[in-house]
């Protein structure tokens, strides 16, 4: 079989074409692909569809995001549970753009997404769900009755590609996650035809993992790039090692 | 408390829903103060706090240098797991919230209305929002809770016979705690269950948008 | 927290009451919970559903299995994915019952039993599918197409009460499986309101278990028991063993 | 294979189609004949053998004495693990099937019709039937490949203009091995795409109850 591991970021995305649909996995840092977003954003692709749960912090020093995506002319329309935060004097980067209209935005709450994801990866084209009924999201949407409770119909949201980050992986793609890493990141390596993975440790000999606690089965992973050692690879830092 | 005490800070409006939480249950808490009813004190009664990243169970978040950096809770802070905490990806953490298993949530707002219905996701005139797992939660859990100051820093009630924002679920709220008191909506209004010291209940009717009970 | 952990099966299933809808786990032999099931022949409630992949084999000697159940007069009705052999000449037990009207039956596709568990257990009340479309099973149900394909809607599976077996436990309900045991029991210990767990290993302490590597959180389990070695508690044993 | 062998057997017909297995490929194998697909030699190809039970990647049938009660192929066989093997639960292992990973899914059959329909999972007059993962795997594998007897025993086709027992899934089939060949659905009829040693073309023909080209 051909090796997935890939010699570095550039090579592992140079071939996605304009107009592709790209799931983005992490919550908060944990999970976030930063490596592949910063080759991403020197290879330029343009008209993208971004899914991730968020488009970026508004915190300082900003590591790569969705919205340098955007701010870099690469992005059609972002599929995120976030496109403003819900405190108004936090003005997130992306909001500017969305805003002026230079960009499109869904809106989707966060359980929806990730369900919507699992949907694509798992052959479910749609679902029922009581989440954002009666909501303005629900406004002009179908909508069904089950044992007394109204409920929003959803759709599968496939990918083209997934890019996320996991803490191990073995040579044959199979992948485990450390702590509140895991997040989207399984679900979007389910529903993408392409699943690109940045992993944090050396990429283990096939036959290194306990078959019960492989967190992702390396069926869906195509492409494993080890992060190097900072700077040449992106870490996140603990806030006070930041402030030095 | 002192005889001078004129309402509730933001650590006694947590502490007094927290009051509320059973032996057993599953709690989530949302970003801002809702976090701070993890702060206290609830005796022998035992909860588990979930957060919708996957988290089944976690302690105080941990002093800068301590962090775990593979470890945050749904507000992205760095807290610290429990012996019997369990890691899961975010369809299972939602399908967790979706099948009803969450005993309360308790989340922000900046609006909560008498029929249940509260706002928290967007301001006036913003065009988009911030959803995160708010709409699952409030559609799910058994129990919603809500912590918001009584009125806005002009003066408006947020406690109102009908939201203006959009809402994030309809008919859901379950008990109110405001800095004059703690309340619960009755279908067409709210009604007293406790007011904070030094709080008349004129004072607070007046401060409300919508009938109030005492 | 009162204890999970019962003394026996006997007072594990003692209040189950008729009619429930009980889910039971195990593919093959790994994973079935045989000592629940005896248990619940002794126990004698009524009415009962039963969710289950298979209702027994055909082979001897028998291990507790639903069609004991049904012989026992307590099912009403079975939901699984064979009631009758794919080999006209292996006649299995619950065959003869089904035939003569004793007992119903619904024959769900594997998958789309796996995925109406999982549904219930996720808050889901209905969804689409492509499996078993143009069949027999889809006489008569509504279908909608999407993507040009045209797709089957399925229900969830809620469960009253779930049987499993878990090779690992800890006191909080947290569960490991071993190998291919773990198969349905995830998915029944979801969609049920009270999960109950025969277990291999001993009860472990709070606090045994890699936070990353539990496969059913305790949160979806509310009963545990420790099986006894034989002769008190059952054990499947090689073939060659069971012929001595 | 020897001048005077007419037909293939049960393993030669597994290997037929077990060669049409290219490098990388995800193969899901139904019971009973199928399964000796996995005892074909397929050179430097390697695939991965799923099994709907939640096992990804697996190797050899153990012997009597040496296998894991713990581990065992959609045919409850106590089967090996590989170095990459993974283990899931079913709606995982289905959604993996359902989403259209699974390249080739070989499976018995009572029947199969030159329009891609196949039966096997209930036999004429039978309360009820066995179906399994097979109405999954044939809804959604890329390829479905059939391998079953030509005839009955009673010497009618099991190749059929249209199928007669109710349909596991319709015009899904690509390719199909008997003991006489192999063949694929051509719409209205099958083609020969090779001939089982001692056997005429006209022989076979001759006992497939649908048109057969060359």
């Amino acid at each position: 079989m051909r090796s997935k591991t890939f010699g570095g970021f550039a090579e592992a995305v140079a071939d996605i074409p304009d107009g592709s649909v790209i799931g983005i996995g992490g919550f908060a840092a944990p999970g976030t692909p930063y490596n592949l977003l910063q080759a991403l954003l020197a290879q330029g692709a343009k008209n993208l569809v971004c899914v991730a749960n968020t488009t970026g912090g508004a915190h300082q020093p900003r590591m790569p995001d969705i919205a340098m995506l955007v701010e870099n002319g690469q992005v059609r329309k972002v599929i995120a549970s976030f496109t403003a935060s819900t405190r108004p004097t936090d003005v997130i980067p992306f909001t500017k753009y969305y805003e002026a209209g230079e960009v499109e935005a869904e809106l989707v709450p966060q359980g929806t997404m990730a369900e919507r994801l699992r949907a694509a990866g798992a052959g479910i084209p749609a679902f029922y769900t009581p989440t954002a009924v009666g909501t303005e999201l629900a406004e002009g949407r179908e909508t069904r009755v089950f044992n007394g409770r109204e409920m929003l119909l959803e759709y599968a949201i496939p990918l083209d590609y997934a890019f996320i980050r996991a803490h191990r992986a073995d040579a044959s793609g199979n992948l485990q996650f450390r702590l509140t890493q895991r997040n989207f990141c399984p679900l979007m390596a389910m529903a993408a035809k392409t699943c690109i993975v940045e992993v944090e440790e050396d990429i283990l000999p096939v036959g290194s993992m306990d078959p019960d606690n492989v967190h992702t089965a390396g069926i869906f992973v195509q492409r494993l790039v080890k992060i190097p050692a900072a700077p040449d690879g992106i870490w996140p830092v603990r806030r006070q090692e930041r402030a030095k | 408390m002192s005889g001078t005490q004129k309402g509730w800070d933001r650590q006694q409006m947590a502490d007094r829903l927290a009051r509320e939480f059973q032996d057993g249950w599953l709690v989530n808490l949302g970003v801002g103060i809702p976090t701070m009813c993890s702060n206290t004190d609830l005796g022998d009664r035992e909860v588990t706090y979930h957060s919708e990243n996957g988290l089944i169970g976690y302690g105080p978040v941990l002093p800068a240098g301590q962090e775990d950096l593979h470890l945050v809770n749904a507000g992205g802070q760095n807290v610290s797991l429990k012996p019997d905490s369990v890691t899961v990806h975010h369809a299972d953490s939602f399908a967790i919230i979706r099948s009803g298993r969450i005993d309360v949530t308790v989340m922000g707002a900046y609006e909560v209305a008498g029929n249940g219905d509260f706002a928290n996701w967007k301001v006036a005139g913003q065009k988009g929002g911030g959803i995160g797992g708010a709409m699952d939660l409030a559609a799910c859990a058994k129990r919603v809770f809500i912590i918001l100051e009584h009125v806005t820093r002009k003066g408006a009630p947020r406690l109102v016979p009908t939201c203006a924002l959009p809402v994030t679920a309809r008919g859901v709220v379950t008990l109110v705690a405001t800095n004059y008191g703690l309340f619960a909506p009755t279908g067409t209004g709210f009604r007293v269950v406790e007011l904070a010291p030094g709080m008349s209940f004129d004072e607070v009717r007046a401060a409300t948008g919508t009938p109030l009970e005492a």
